[in-house]
């Protein structure tokens, strides 16, 4: 479905992307984790266009997309949630939503309608809100946004970037459950990109490691959960952390994980 | 509980937009030293509650009491004087600025420098401004992002400005410190580390309310926790108290049990 | 470890000034033109008020359509003062001064609870207003007429009446302006003036009172606006209101961007630019098109600054940083350029 | 001091040329003043050199666009008198920009023509000549005495004053103010309106309300015309006077047959023809008319024609005086008695340094689109 | 009878006023909405549909094929502009821009006064200008078209912006370009749309006010700013509040004007202004501005 190759990209004259191949498959669910700078975001972004890379490849269904802008991407059914959650803040909740299948409005404009109900079914929240300006919902509130908008495109692809930030734990299983639905029953390929190692490789079919620019580590999920060298290094030493007992310590409740 | 321990008091608080309610007469108090949560669904107006206390917003009725100041009716930089500083959830680092020069920033209430002395640039402002500079670079050192002093601040990854936030507001050596979300964008590794830095600046004297969604770090750091829904505080408590609370689990955390794998 | 230092951030070395200051100073001894000299002094004038806007606009991201009204004020204090009341020049512009930061309070108040494009509204209404009183208040200011005999100014019975010794006057002035507003840039205040602009809530939170600072700032444009102002009664000895409107006030707010407002200097290279495209264009055009009037130089004036502005977004300062930075030896790393509005979707969310 | 350097540099007799600088406003709000002026200066400099110059010297002109702008009017003459080192300069189109050159004039001790009308270019305060300076165009006073004169003649004692709103015309409202009495003229309203007026209906309204007996609008071309053409739509019947300004052919296709009626004090140049043969002006109006209008296909308008006397008087006393500037001030000053020009007849004196009457002016009406003497 | 009159004969000149700055501050709203630049050349977009149209009809052709001969040659005007300009300074920050609007508009002066000369022109009226008149007070059928015209683009303007998919996704532009591109909305497509539309518009304000007051090579800034104050009235964002807003404007200085003094025109209205900002900080009309921390 998408291949990417030796993919090099700068900021300036900061060198982020050293060099990545990665290939994801149709309808399969792809989690890309690291740290902090890795460059993950700049990952997403020049696979939708946002950055142009300076060296290697980007192949989706055979075709060449490595030097398209965004604006020719979307329309091929390539889309990104992306970091920050960037809703138009003075448009109301609905509009907000109804942009997000702006690419298809014309080919078909029967089925915006129903999307837009089903989206909104997924976010109970959102439905009380539908005429506010998206700039006052609440943090959580605008990621739902961000996200139901992402899905409004209906697109083939589906990049997300760090979707759970800021939501709530229960909403963020609802999330997961509804990504890796739309991979099972709408074929859709998603690539998801998470801060929280467990949570990612819990959804997804397979996941990669980022630092430094570069896939250190991938593989299917199990084996990466599994994997002592991922262990080191990407919680550091010790991957015990889970296991911090609460504050005042004096009962291990914490056996289960949380998220 | 004393009541000189108190350094925080939050007395119904409310805050109607329009037709919602987005805080309904929340009360608690924050003891001097600790670290305290709010946490509860998104939505629930934990953000509004914090731009209450620090007078991003007025409130509708209610009021906050730190110390023995008055903050309701304040504006920000007049809470921000009697020692109340903030980091945001939707990060708001000076983009014009570089990394240092941001923290610079947050010093601005622990300087004296005033136009007159700047633009005659006596000898004080100098040896002032290098002392803000050193104090500046301690403050990145401590979050751990020093090697980004001097890049301009919208450069940072998602996750070092958040960092940076939280610099900025330690840096102008506040009693108190609001974080809103601030492990949001932090891997597990990064926001450890981050809460040893923040049990570091409460040994210093530093007490910090904050809201997160990230349970690990809520129940490892915290000293107490409000639980709030749909603008209402629903529980209060100690991490474990909170957390064997049934109505807060259901309402928040979801159900336990099923750890499911969903691949 | 990074090195503390505070070189690191701001470039605070009195060589710049010094050496600009000398080699300007040293321009008489080659050249004695007095239209020369004249087109220094109309580029001091209008340094003095850019460099006031730049603290407002470059740093504190306020936009002033309004700036002509206190050049005017100025002129027309030191007019008064000395034309009709016959007193000490020094005494006008000390009161033009004094009368604008009032004024600019005045203003300041009500208007900087406005934001971004209200403001400048705000401040060409504001200007606007002015004009007209400087028009209708004829009385006092002689109307559209304008007002003459201004008299020369005097230091102790030193009187500056020709060119060589006004231009020397005006850029003293300059200079002195153009380092205490480099000082308050690179210190707590500028910290403050441009974390406004960066962010108004947290620049709140943090404890800056925006207002306040808002109004600082302000108020010292206006002071600057107003000096500038008296300084040029002084040397053209009759002014009218129509120096004074909002086209005036456009014009300044342009050389400020040409000039570039990332620095202060920029208030000087966009004073002077204005000026200079002018007068060269003036020279130049005839030249190649002998039988061309002047609606020739408007046209290439506007295409040159338009052209200039696409490839410097943020003005001609910076290219000439570019070039210092090539003849200094490379004692340490120059800083990378401001990416001011390079990202914006760095910053993320709000465009406005 | 540099005074004296640079009044020095006009000295040099040696030089084969003779310089002489023009300073006109080609762009800007008084381009439509200022261009005919530029035109009509560069087309006789021309035909003096062709043919001869003065005692075999060549003109050289220099001209500047001050752009409307009295910054740059000021750049311009400084650039004149200490680049240039101009003999002496004609120009200045509007009156603030006059107002501000002539201090370099009179500091410089240069010879400055003005061909822009405010009074106070010539005169000082104090009613005595600036040394220095020469004016050309009528006194506002001159068209604003014709006017009042006109008024007196017709019976109309209360009018309406309506000037715009720059100094072209509060000048004049100053001079009406002066005057009217003078002529047993008062007027019951009086009020401006913007050069860039769109609408003067509102100002109108009240100017009906008070009942005048005849209308005064003094201003120039364009803003009158919406005026004039306002004033006609509100069905004002009343007579309605202009001011000098109007003398130009946009008027006819500005305000069309609005302009039916109007009455303006000018200058005799528009209508040339029909004055009485032995009018001494009318020859050389003649010429100037037909010269102008082949050269550059446009009408003749009556600022074209203040450079022109302000040449030739200035022609008369470089031919006797050389290019000495003080000797030129002195020859403008004591010997320009009784020179017909375009806009009347020049009697210069130390007291004056203009030298018109208001006879120099005659009321001329508009008629379909021509312009028809009046008296 | 007498006061009627004269109030109503004051509110037909407000209108009248009112549409011409209308019609620019449309074009002015439409850009900003979807560039975020402030364009101070929008009236210099008049100065050249009024000049074009002139010297169409001089040329011969009938008035409705110069209306839309000059509509379209000033649109392709605008898209140039929009394409030498524009385009290459977008990331530029809000002051450069405003800064190249009004280099352009010192450009395009500089272009009328070659071709056009500095006299001024004039248009004959669209239809029989015969004034009609109403309680004593007249009104002219060139005011009608000009307040008609301006009525009749607010509510094509309410209509396009609220109700359909290409207006929204032209707000989404400027409220958020990065957001807009990554929902395939192309900024810079809408954004050459916008600014030659918006100069097509302003070529109509142009044309319909020559009959009024002229037409001359410096027209465009005086109704360039005013249409800027109406803008900004009307809250800046909003293209049919923009319109309220410019017959706010005209409205006040035709009252003004008539009850009181010409030279306290621009005071009182600029004061009142002010006024308006300083009660209600975002225009007059303005919707949630939907920012928040
Ligand atoms: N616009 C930019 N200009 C310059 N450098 C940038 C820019 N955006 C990102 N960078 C740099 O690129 C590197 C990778 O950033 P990126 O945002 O891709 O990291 P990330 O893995 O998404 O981090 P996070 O988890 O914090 O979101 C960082 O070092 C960052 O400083
Ligand atoms: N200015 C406003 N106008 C209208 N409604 C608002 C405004 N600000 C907040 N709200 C609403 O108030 C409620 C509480 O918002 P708040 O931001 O405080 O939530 P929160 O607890 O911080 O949620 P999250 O965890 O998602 O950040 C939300 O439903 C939000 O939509
Ligand atoms: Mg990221
Ligand atoms: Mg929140």
């Amino acid at each position: 479905m998408l291949k990417v190759n030796n993919l090099h990209t700068y900021h300036g004259f900061l060198h982020v992307l050293k060099g990545i191949d990665l290939e994801v498959l149709e309808g399969e669910l792809v989690a890309i984790v690291g740290s902090n700078g890795s460059g993950k975001s700049t990952l997403l972004g020049t696979l939708a266009g946002v950055y142009l890379p300076k060296e290697g490849s980007i192949i989706y269904k055979d075709e060449e997309i490595t030097n398209d802008g965004v604006q020719m991407i979307v329309p091929k059914g390539i889309c990104l949630v992306p970091e920050r959650r960037q809703i138009f803040s003075s448009i109301t909740v609905k509009d907000n939503l109804l942009l997000g299948a702006y690419h298809r409005y014309q080919k078909d404009k029967k089925t915006i309608n129903k999307d837009y109900e089903d989206v909104v079914e997924m976010f109970p929240r959102l439905k009380q809100m539908l005429d506010r300006p998206g700039g006052l919902l609440s943090g959580g509130e605008q990621q739902m946004l961000a996200i139901g908008r992402g899905l409004m495109a209906k697109p083939k692809v589906l990049m997300l970037d760090e979707p759970s930030l800021g939501l709530a734990p229960l909403i963020v299983k609802d999330i997961m459950m509804i990504l890796r639905k739309l991979c099972d029953e709408m074929g859709t390929t998603i690539i998801l990109v998470e801060q929280n190692l467990k949570a990612a490789l819990k959804v997804a079919d397979r996941g990669c490691v980022l630092a430094h620019g570069k896939i250190v580590v991938s593989g299917t999920s199990q084996e990466l959960l599994h994997n002592p060298k991922v262990q080191e290094a990407y919680f550091g030493k010790s991957s015990k952390k889970t296991e911090v007992p609460f504050n005042t310590g004096k009962k291990e409740v914490r056996g289960k994980k949380l998220i | 509980m004393t009541r000189e321990n108190v350094i925080l008091k939050v007395d119904n608080l409310t805050k109607q937009f329009g037709g919602v309610i987005a805080v309904n007469e929340v009360s608690f108090d924050v003891k001097k030293g600790e670290i305290f949560a709010v946490i509860g669904p998104n939505g629930a107006g934990k953000t509004t509650l914090f731009n209450m206390i620090t007078g991003v917003l007025p409130s509708t009725s209610g009021q906050v009491v730190f110390e023995n100041h008055k903050l309701t009716g304040k504006k920000p930089y007049q809470i921000a004087k009697i020692g109340v500083t903030r980091t945001f959830q939707n990060l708001e680092v000076f983009s014009n600025m570089t990394v240092i020069e941001n923290v610079m920033t947050g010093a601005h209430l622990t300087m004296k420098t005033n136009l007159f002395t700047a633009g005659l640039r006596l000898p004080m402002v100098v040896k002032e401004e290098r002392k803000t500079m050193e104090k500046a670079m301690e403050c990145l050192e401590r979050v751990g992002i020093a090697h980004l002093a001097y890049k301009m601040s919208p450069t940072l990854p998602y996750g070092s400005q958040r960092l940076l936030e939280i610099a900025r507001a330690a840096a102008s050596n506040p009693k108190l410190i609001l974080l809103d979300e601030p492990m949001a964008g932090l891997n597990s590794e990064e926001s450890r580390q981050l809460i040893e830095v923040i049990l570091k600046m409460r040994e210093d004297g530093l007490t910090f309310v904050f809201v997160e969604h990230d349970m690990e770090t809520v129940m490892s750091m915290s000293d107490r926790i409000v639980v709030m829904d749909n603008g209402v505080k629903i529980g209060e408590g100690t991490p474990e108290e909170v957390y064997q609370n049934p109505k807060i689990v259901a309402a928040y955390l979801g159900d336990e049990e099923e750890d499911t794998v969903y691949a | 470890m990074e090195k503390k230092d505070l070189k690191k951030i701001y470039h605070n070395s009195p060589a710049g000034p010094i050496i600009f200051t000398v080699l300007l100073f040293l321009m008489p001894v080659f050249i004695s033109s007095n239209y020369i000299f004249t087109i220094f002094i109309m580029i001091g004038f209008y340094a003095l008020v850019c460099n006031g806007m730049t603290m407002l606009t470059g740093f504190a991201g306020q936009i002033s359509l309004g700036q002509a009204t206190f050049y005017g004020i100025g002129a027309y204090s030191s007019a008064i003062v000395t034309g009709t009341y016959g007193l000490s020049p020094w005494i006008g512009m000390i009161a033009g001064m004094i009368l604008g930061a009032l004024i600019a309070l005045i203003v300041g108040i009500p208007t900087f609870r406005l934001k971004g494009h209200y403001l400048a509204l705000a401040t060409l209404g504001f200007g606007i207003i002015v004009y007209t009183s400087f028009k209708e208040m004829k009385d006092l200011t002689g109307g559209s007429n304008g007002f003459f005999g201004i008299p020369t100014i005097n230091l102790f019975g030193f009187e500056f009446n020709n060119d060589l010794r006004y231009f020397y006057l005006v850029w003293v002035f300059v200079m002195i302006g153009l380092i205490f507003s480099r000082n308050i840039i690179h210190s707590r205040i500028g910290r403050a003036l441009r974390s406004i602009e960066g962010s108004e809530v947290a620049s709140d939170a943090v404890g800056v009172n925006i207002m306040n600072y808002k109004l600082q700032a302000f108020m010292l444009s206006a002071m600057f606006a107003s000096l500038s102002g008296s300084l040029l009664a002084h040397y053209v000895t009759f002014i009218n209101p129509e120096l004074f409107g909002a086209m005036t006030s456009i014009y300044f707010l342009l050389m400020v961007i040409i000039g570039g407002s990332s620095s202060i200097w920029g208030s000087i290279v966009g004073a002077a630019t204005y000026v200079l495209l002018g007068e060269i264009l003036k020279q130049l055009v005839p030249m190649f098109l002998p039988s061309a009037g002047g609606e020739f130089e408007i046209m290439f004036f506007g295409i040159l600054l338009v052209v200039t502005l696409i490839y410097m977004p943020n003005g001609l300062y910076p290219q000439f940083e570019k070039l210092f930075s090539k003849f200094k030896k490379k004692k340490e790393k120059v800083q990378p350029p401001l990416q001011v509005g390079g990202d914006r979707v760095a910053s993320g969310g709000e465009n406005q | 001091n540099s005074d004296s350097k640079s009044a020095s540099g006009s000295n040099e007799s040696d030089s084969d040329t003779i310089k002489i600088a023009g300073i006109f406003s080609s762009s800007g709000g008084a381009a439509p003043l200022g261009e005919p002026g530029l035109e009509t200066l560069k087309m006789i400099v021309k035909k003096q050199n062709e043919e001869g110059g003065i005692n075999g010297k060549k003109i050289e002109l220099v001209t500047y666009d001050d752009k409307s702008d009295q910054n740059e009017a000021v750049l311009a003459m400084k650039k004149a008198i200490t680049q240039d080192k101009a003999v002496a300069i004609i120009g200045g189109t509007i009156s603030g920009n006059a107002l501000a050159m002539l201090p370099l004039s009179e500091q410089n001790k240069v010879p400055f023509i003005s061909t822009a009308s405010s009074r106070q270019i010539h005169q000082k305060e104090d009613g005595t000549a600036r040394e220095w300076v020469f004016k050309m165009p009528q006194d506002d006073s001159h068209a604003v005495e014709k006017l009042l004169q006109y008024l007196k003649e017709k019976g109309h004692s209360k009018v309406a004053w309506l000037n715009v709103a720059n100094s072209f015309g509060t000048g004049a409202h100053a001079e009406f103010k002066k005057s009217a009495r003078k002529y047993g003229i008062e007027a019951v309203i009086e009020d401006e309106f913007e050069a860039t007026v769109k609408d003067a209906k509102p100002v109108l309204t009240r100017v009906k309300k008070a009942k005048p007996q005849a209308l005064i609008v003094w201003g120039t071309v364009q803003e009158t015309s919406v005026v004039i053409k306002n004033i006609r739509e509100l069905a004002i019947d009343l007579p309605v006077l202009g001011s000098h300004g109007i003398g130009s052919q946009q008027i006819f296709n500005l305000a069309g047959d609005s302009a039916n009626g109007v009455i303006f004090p000018g200058g005799r140049l528009i209508v040339a023809d029909q004055l009485s043969d032995t009018d001494p002006q009318k020859e050389i109006l003649l010429n100037y008319k037909e010269e102008y209008e082949k050269e550059f296909k446009k009408p003749v308008s009556l600022f074209g024609a203040h450079p022109w006397d302000g040449f030739y008087i200035l022609v008369k006393a470089l031919e006797e005086k050389g290019t000495d500037r003080a000797a030129i001030r002195d020859y403008l000053e004591n010997n320009t008695s009784e020179f017909v020009g375009l806009a009347g007849v020049f009697s210069l004196s130390p007291k004056n340094h203009n030298g018109l009457t208001p006879d120099s002016l005659v009321m001329i009406k508009i008629e379909n689109g021509k312009w028809v003497l009046e008296e | 009878m007498e006061v009627h009159s004269q109030v109503i004969q004051l509110l037909f000149s407000g209108l009248t006023i009112g549409s011409i700055y209308a019609l620019i501050a449309i074009g002015f709203v439409i850009i900003y909405n979807v560039t975020g630049v402030l364009n101070l050349a929008q009236g210099e977009f008049a100065m050249f549909g009024a000049l074009i149209s002139i010297s169409l009809i001089n040329a011969g052709l009938p008035l409705w094929a110069a209306v839309i001969f000059s509509m379209l040659i000033v649109s392709v005007i605008g898209a140039l502009f929009e394409r030498t300009a524009i385009h290459p300074a977008r990331k530029s920050s809000v002051p450069t821009l405003i800064i190249i609007t009004i280099g352009c508009s010192i450009a395009f002066r500089g272009i009328a006064i070659l071709i056009w000369g500095t006299q001024p022109q004039s248009l004959q009226p669209f239809t029989d200008n015969t004034p009609i008149k109403f309680l004593n007070a007249v009104l002219l059928p060139q005011s009608i078209w000009s307040i008609g015209i301006a009525i009749l683009i607010l509510f094509a303007m309410i209509y396009f912006f609220n109700k359909t998919f290409v207006g929204k996704a032209l707000t989404a532009c400027v409220v958020n370009p990065f957001a807009a591109r990554l929902m395939g909305i192309n900024p810079e497509k809408m954004s050459l749309l916008a600014i030659s539309a918006s100069a097509g518009l302003g070529a109509l304000a142009g044309i319909v006010t020559s009959p009024i007051s002229g037409a001359s090579y410096d027209m465009g800034m005086m109704l360039g700013l005013k249409a800027f104050v109406a803008a900004v009235v009307g809250g800046l964002t909003n293209a049919p509040a923009a319109i309220a807003g410019a017959f706010v404007i005209g409205i006040l200085e035709s009252f003004t004007e008539g009850l009181w003094s010409s030279g306290a025109k621009d005071v009182v209205s600029f004061s009142m202004l002010l006024l308006i900002l300083f009660i209600k900080p975002e225009g007059l009309f303005a919707k949630a501005s939907g920012k928040r921390v």
